[in-house]
């Protein structure tokens, strides 16, 4: 059985306090609890500070492009299947310029686990508004302030019909590990949202101030997370600071509705094709 | 008009041997054009025909004018011919569209429902107007019009109905027999129509004594498929796009039954990012799309280069550029498969010259890709892609399966943790690769500058490590052969072409030959590595060096400026209106510049 | 006062019956009856057969790229606020490549009319499943079924804050005249999402099909289209078959929030710089 | 170590001229490093200098080594030099990584707080460990001990820490005058403290007599967006990503009182084609990236070619491939700059040379886009674009407004409804230009081959007339030259060069003159359209010509023999590891192939 050390790698290179720690302590306890060997898994990674997690985590990684974590993890799990796939990023990266493959990703239900680490800020180009900048946020590219809606990743996932939407903190490590721990165990594609502070570049939304705001949904009597408008309802209520498994529900993954698609890993697959197949089909153009 | 029955085999009073018949019928798109062009061009090819076809069809669903043409050989050819012998017209359009293409002689078969037909003055042409319609109506149903018309087109050929017959079971039996026995009435009527009211015949070119069983009539597209799936290509992520969504349809049809899954993602960004994480998990994943697609995937071209990963993506060239005329060929993304992307990674483009390299060279692109770890781009082309032809079959046996350097569990058992390395720097600039699932094996794959292990670096010296090792992978190449000549030792003229033009750049030498010209004719199966090696000797040789390509700035032509020289003899022979050459177009261009 | 005819341009060349001819004709309508003239307006359309209404209607018109409409149309928006920008294209187009432009362009609230010919399939390119194609509908690339969840425009909009999310359907050219008229008044972005049936490639959703399903908003009593949650029932409950304006509200639109845009349009402004105001700009560089 | 004072000024035992002092602060990113270089090079462009700056830095944002560098002259220069005779080191990083590069004689400041200092032997360096931490808190704050080095610097060179107060009074009056005046106490402790420890001078060059008020310190990026504000440019659309970002800080700062819209998109390929639409609607707009957004851009840099929508994009190019070194400096987009996107379209390609250039040729792109309707591309690059250096100031005089064929109300006004071509084929190539919002100059732009209204045809003949209209338009360019040369009328050694490489290619070829060889300097400021003329005579003329460029293929090299031959006597001298070039490289490297 794998531990802990297992899933390190080289000395991580965030700045001093940074929330991203924590997702890659969690990803590493999530990883060694459900008794997986580094072999098993494929971190792969967007571009941006929190896309160095593919490289600090000790599996197998693909550091890929900015905001195209998801379908180079989408491309993993369909051709080896038996691969636990993470894939990662920022909230630029995955909600900003990925969007589109986030969402497609969610209708598609791929069985792969989505972690954002969100910091509503671009950190390693050094500050500027994110999509999940709150308004009036000030950076470098908005000093006067944001003016957009934020991106409300949580509703849109629970919108097209994500099977588990959870939301974490890197102030708080033990749930973070459940969360990323049930996220592997749901069998399509699962998102957890990460407040993940950069102390660098966001001086608003800090530790501080999400241990003020931030809640977890078991304090929440009754709460039923298989209740779509409950979850949107309550999500927009505690404007979006309720950690927890927000949402599941139990739509067969994509695997399991493609069709014909085979129960071993298509990487294990025979390539030889039998001559009678083989003239079977080349029938088909005579 | 006088009717000179056979005339046009007549050359200086001589008959000659018959070669060629062309074929076309044409009318408005959703009229039922293609299928008609099947029927003739799949019932030719089962007569033991040689068939090579060309569609026209434009960028919108009903309306507009369409047609497909099918030329009938007895020997193998790759191009549909210039000449046209007989043409059906279900509308005027079509007449207007096609008569100057008519060869002395020809024969025009038009829908008399036509109102007010027109036939253009001053050729020699047997314009017979046929109730298609009317007859069609008759026998059931007008959609059954190009029955009729394949049954005259029968009569005109002295074929029998019967000849038909086969591709109508096939494609109509699943729907019940009535269905095929009312169409094969309405055939036997437009038989019956032509033979009681037209006496003009004409002959088809000698009939192959033997058949091969082996022949294929297949499209470059759908033998593309079948290179990827011989291949052991199993993973499939796409977009549509014409002329690159019947790859896809490969898949869609065989993936079921050996194993395989089809994604139809949300753009070409994702399909070229499936592909790579694909590839890198161990499968082999194949793309394909048409220009648009890949200037989309350029960022991610160049990952896979960083990353080493091995990935197989398939241009179905269009005429661009833009959106430009999307149901028009060209071969105009030269440069883009060549250098579009940022930065500097090794990459190999391969230019199939015909249907079967699209299946051999697709094929070979997924071995080229794992031994060399670096993106492969197949670039075909519209009318390759999407037009049918017969060819020789398709070996299964000639398709070999090599993974490169893939190291086995016992290696990565030998190692210490951590001790795997990935990116090494090795001597022919390919390093070890293990795969997710692989004890031991662990590395990280990126788009940023790494160390042997794949952990990002800044670090200049195993910068400059990473970059060298990575452009000595492609040093040594050994796969598809860069280009292939035919023709005289020391040519004056070299004509020099790539990919789909093979054919009629083929039969305009020939006719130059024909005239005493020393021409010989190179034709590029290879952009990158850039075969040099293979067009240095000959054009030095040459007094004059033609390179035709179907593109307005001669981008071959550059690249040999480029790579070889030659600037003062090179000479352009280019075509850019969305039609493919014809025999014609390059063998004028060429006698203008020599 | 300009007419139809001042908006007609070249025969429109869609397959007899098709959905999109309403669309024109609605857009048509919906400009004479705003008293806009053809050269104060600007319709941006993508790539598919919904995409050649660009061509087809008389204004000025930008037939831009497969899937990026929306930044093509907020472009011209941005530097002359004064023209009415009409973005347009097909479902394939706006949810499936162009999702990620779709939904940022919400967020931000660009004040443009979002017409969208929803026929649940790709039409143009002869037949595949498109993003809001049905689960299960059959087509040249599912042949055995679409197996994803389809794209929820409307839900999706209406989660990120879009200001007016109206469903119209080519069989009913009044009421579509309305909410395009509607869209164009209302300050910030618009989405009219169209039913607008393919008569050649699917044989599914079809007008008889429509019929037979939908609904009209106005027909509901008491329903209060500035409550969000009971918007997004409705059209979930209705299986998105409703039509009409479905949500609306007054968050103000991009152009208002922007730090200090200029009132005037950017294409009339002067360029010239005043020698002082380049000195002072120099004098930061000493 | 014997102390040997002044020594590097020393060479032959005659003391030499002093023409340079460079200087450089290190320390792990996050340490205030930026702020240290930036008061030093401000306050030494105060004094009358001429400086020019070096910024290492890399992709992470605490940790890791950063350094500042500054090369003071008498002259104008656009290099940072090779020389090192100052270096400050707040860790051992610092020591280790730059300690190679300091000259004879050079001084060397470390802070005594550094466990374990150790300082590299052989060479004449005068290491001085300086209590900077320790002194910094006794005046309130450690982190002032940047402060404390440049009081130590100024005690070096002989400056007065009041040459260095207008910089703190800039920076920190809004602050308060406490917070500039404990900066003061700590940087006079500082000199105190090397006044009394240390007796090594170094001599700064000569101060220029008289000091023109119109200099500037100022980077590349800067000018830039001051070039496109100069131009008009009032919209930009634009995604984050270094090196590229300060470009629209430019915009962020300076367009609220102008009355622009900066608009952070979410994807560069909304940022291009929002530029697009605006760009079509009338306004000048532009967008600034690096290498991958040009990638992802390339779709739509083709929808703007055929469409004939004049635009301006900036490609400050980094380290490729893919993501690369983000951080480090490159030229290696040469190619996906002149051949990125599918199929043809003519575009310009300028590459500005220096800091002044990228102000002028930003603003006169803005001219071409308009005047030649085509997407024109600004290829800046990291070195340039992120490093301050002393130009001689920006002149708004210079910088004039031309907007092409756009056409009058009037002459709308006399057109019938429908017969505005706004794509008419016309002799020049260039098509009359209506904008939304004009009377009667209704058209669609479009990505399809389109007639000359702007409607999408498949038809042959307009296919060919628009390719032939749009090919001809850079026939007559006028605009930026080609390329610029300096030396010899008949050189024998030719070295070429592009873009931000001038200042140190000049450098290396004085070096060269100075020891006798024949050689000249041709820098070229485009690509597109390639500047073969300028090239042409000179390449002729020369034995060899050594094509210098940061990347790792040669890519100009590769246009140069494809535009204009020369196979047996181009040279490369390349560089790809993140750095820019030093001179003594490329002094090398031309002395190894001559
Ligand atoms: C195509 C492309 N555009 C832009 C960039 C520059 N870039 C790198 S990281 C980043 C954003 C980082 O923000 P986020 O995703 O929130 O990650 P964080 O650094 O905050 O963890 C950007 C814009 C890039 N690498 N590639
Ligand atoms: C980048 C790119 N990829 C693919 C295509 C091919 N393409 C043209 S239209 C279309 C989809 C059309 O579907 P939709 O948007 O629903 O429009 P419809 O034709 O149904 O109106 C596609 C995939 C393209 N033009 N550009
Ligand atoms: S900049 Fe912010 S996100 Fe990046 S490593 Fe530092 S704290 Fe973390
Ligand atoms: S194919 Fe469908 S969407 Fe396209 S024009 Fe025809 S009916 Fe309309
Ligand atoms: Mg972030
Ligand atoms: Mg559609």
């Amino acid at each position: 059985m794998a531990t802990i050390a297992d899933f390190r790698a080289e000395k991580a290179t965030w700045c001093p306090g940074c929330g991203d720690y924590t997702v890659l302590a969690a990803l590493q306890k999530a990883a060694v609890n459900r008794g997986l060997e580094p072999e098993d898994m494929v971190v792969v990674s967007g571009v941006g500070c929190s896309g160095k997690i593919s490289q600090h985590f000790g599996s197998y990684g693909f550091h890929s492009l900015h905001g195209r974590s998801i379908p180079t993890a989408q491309g993993v799990k369909i051709a080896n299947r038996d691969l636990t796939v993470v894939a990662s990023g920022g909230d630029g990266d995955g909600y900003g310029i990925g969007l589109g493959h986030f969402i497609h990703a969610v209708r598609r239900n791929t069985d792969i686990t989505y972690i954002v680490m969100d910091n509503h800020i671009y950190g390693l180009t050094t500050g500027q508004t994110s999509p999940t900048s709150d308004p009036g946020f000030k950076t470098k590219t908005a000093p006067a302030g944001a003016v957009e809606e934020p991106i409300h990743p949580l509703h849109l996932a629970i919108i097209q019909g994500c099977g588990y939407v959870a939301q974490g903190y890197s102030g708080n490590l033990g749930q973070l590990v459940e969360l990323i721990e049930g996220g592997m165990e749901h069998k399509g594609f699962s998102l957890i949202n990460v407040y993940s502070p950069c102390v660098t570049y966001n001086k608003v939304n800090t530790y501080d101030w999400y241990k003020q705001g931030i809640k977890d949904v078991k304090q929440i009597e009754g709460y039923d997370n298989t209740d779509k408008y409950a979850a949107l309802k309550l999500i927009e209520e505690s404007e979006e600071l309720t950690t927890g498994l927000l949402y599941k529900n139990d739509r067969p993954s994509f695997d399991q509705t493609l069709y014909k698609y085979p129960d071993a890993p298509i990487t294990s697959s025979d390539w030889t094709i039998n001559p009678d197949t083989w003239n079977k089909i080349l029938d088909q153009y005579k | 008009m006088p009717i000179n029955n056979n005339h046009f085999y007549m050359k200086h009073g001589v008959r000659q041997m018959v070669t060629d018949l062309s074929w076309k019928v044409g009318g408005e798109q959703g009229e039922g054009i293609e299928s008609t062009g099947e029927i003739f061009s799949l019932s030719l090819f089962r007569l033991g025909y040689h068939v090579s076809t060309y569609r026209h069809f434009m960028s919108l669903i009903k309306g507009g004018h369409t047609n497909y043409k099918v030329r009938v050989t007895s020997d193998e050819r790759s191009h549909h011919g210039d000449d046209l012998h007989i043409l059906i017209a279900f509308d005027q359009m079509t007449i207007d569209y096609n008569f100057h293409e008519l060869s002395d002689g020809a024969v025009l078969i038009y829908d008399a429902a036509i109102k007010n037909a027109t036939v253009p003055e001053g050729k020699n042409v047997h314009a017979i107007a046929i109730p298609l319609t009317a007859i069609a109506k008759e026998s059931g149903s007008p959609i059954m019009k190009n029955m009729v018309a394949i049954g005259a087109i029968a009569a005109v050929l002295r074929l029998k109905p019967a000849d038909f017959q086969s591709y109508l079971e096939d494609k109509f039996s699943s729907k019940g027999t009535s269905i095929v026995e009312s169409n094969m009435v309405a055939m036997q009527r437009g038989f019956d129509f032509y033979m009681e009211n037209n006496p003009v015949h004409l002959e088809l070119p000698p009939r192959p004594a033997k058949i091969d069983h082996n022949r294929l009539f297949i499209s470059g597209n759908q033998a593309t498929s079948l290179g990827a799936i011989a291949a052991g290509c199993r993973v499939n992520a796409q977009y549509p796009i014409t002329p690159a969504t019947e790859v896809m349809y490969g898949f869609v049809k065989y993936f079921p039954q050996l194993g395989g899954a089809v994604v139809q993602v949300e753009d070409e960004i994702a399909a070229v990012n499936f592909v790579i994480g694909a590839s890198y998990a161990g499968s082999r994943a194949i793309t394909a799309t048409s220009g648009p697609g890949v200037s989309l995937m350029l960022e991610a071209i160049g990952l896979a280069g960083i990353s080493e990963t091995g990935i197989v993506i398939v241009d179905v060239q269009r005429s661009g550029p833009s959106t430009g005329l999307p149901t028009k060929t060209e071969q105009s993304d030269v440069n883009s498969n060549m250098y579009g992307s940022h930065g500097e990674i090794p990459r190999i483009v391969l230019t199939p010259r015909n249907v079967s390299e699209c299946f051999y060279f697709t094929a070979e692109a997924f071995n080229l890709a794992e031994k060399y770890q670096c993106p492969v781009i197949v670039a075909t082309d519209l009318y390759m892609g999407m037009n049918s032809q017969t060819i020789s079959g398709l070996d299964l046996s000639r398709v070999h399966h090599e993974r490169g350097k893939l190291v086995t569990d016992e290696y990565l058992a030998s190692l210490e943790k951590g001790e795997f390395h990935r990116f090494a720097d090795v001597e022919d600039g390919i390093s070890p690769r293990a795969l997710p699932g692989q004890k031991n094996g662990r590395h990280v794959a990126m788009g940023n500058e790494h160390d042997e292990v794949g952990l990002e670096i800044e670090d200049q010296a195993m910068r400059i490590q990473q970059m060298n090792k990575r452009a000595r992978k492609l040093k040594n190449f050994k796969g598809i052969e860069g280009a292939a000549y035919t023709g005289p030792e020391n040519p004056e003229v070299l004509v020099v072409g790539f990919g789909s033009t093979v054919g009629v750049i083929d039969e305009a030498v020939a006719k130059l030959k024909g005239e005493g010209v020393n021409v010989g004719h190179l034709q590029v199966a290879r952009l990158l590595p850039f075969p040099t090696e293979e067009i240095a000797p000959l054009l030095n040789k040459a007094r004059k060096v033609v390179v035709t390509e179907i593109n307005s700035t001669g981008q071959l032509a550059q690249q040999i400026k480029q790579y070889v020289g030659g600037h003062d003899k090179i000479e352009n022979c280019l075509k850019y209106d969305g039609d493919p050459f014809t025999v014609k177009e390059i063998f004028n261009r060429i006698k203008e510049v020599i």
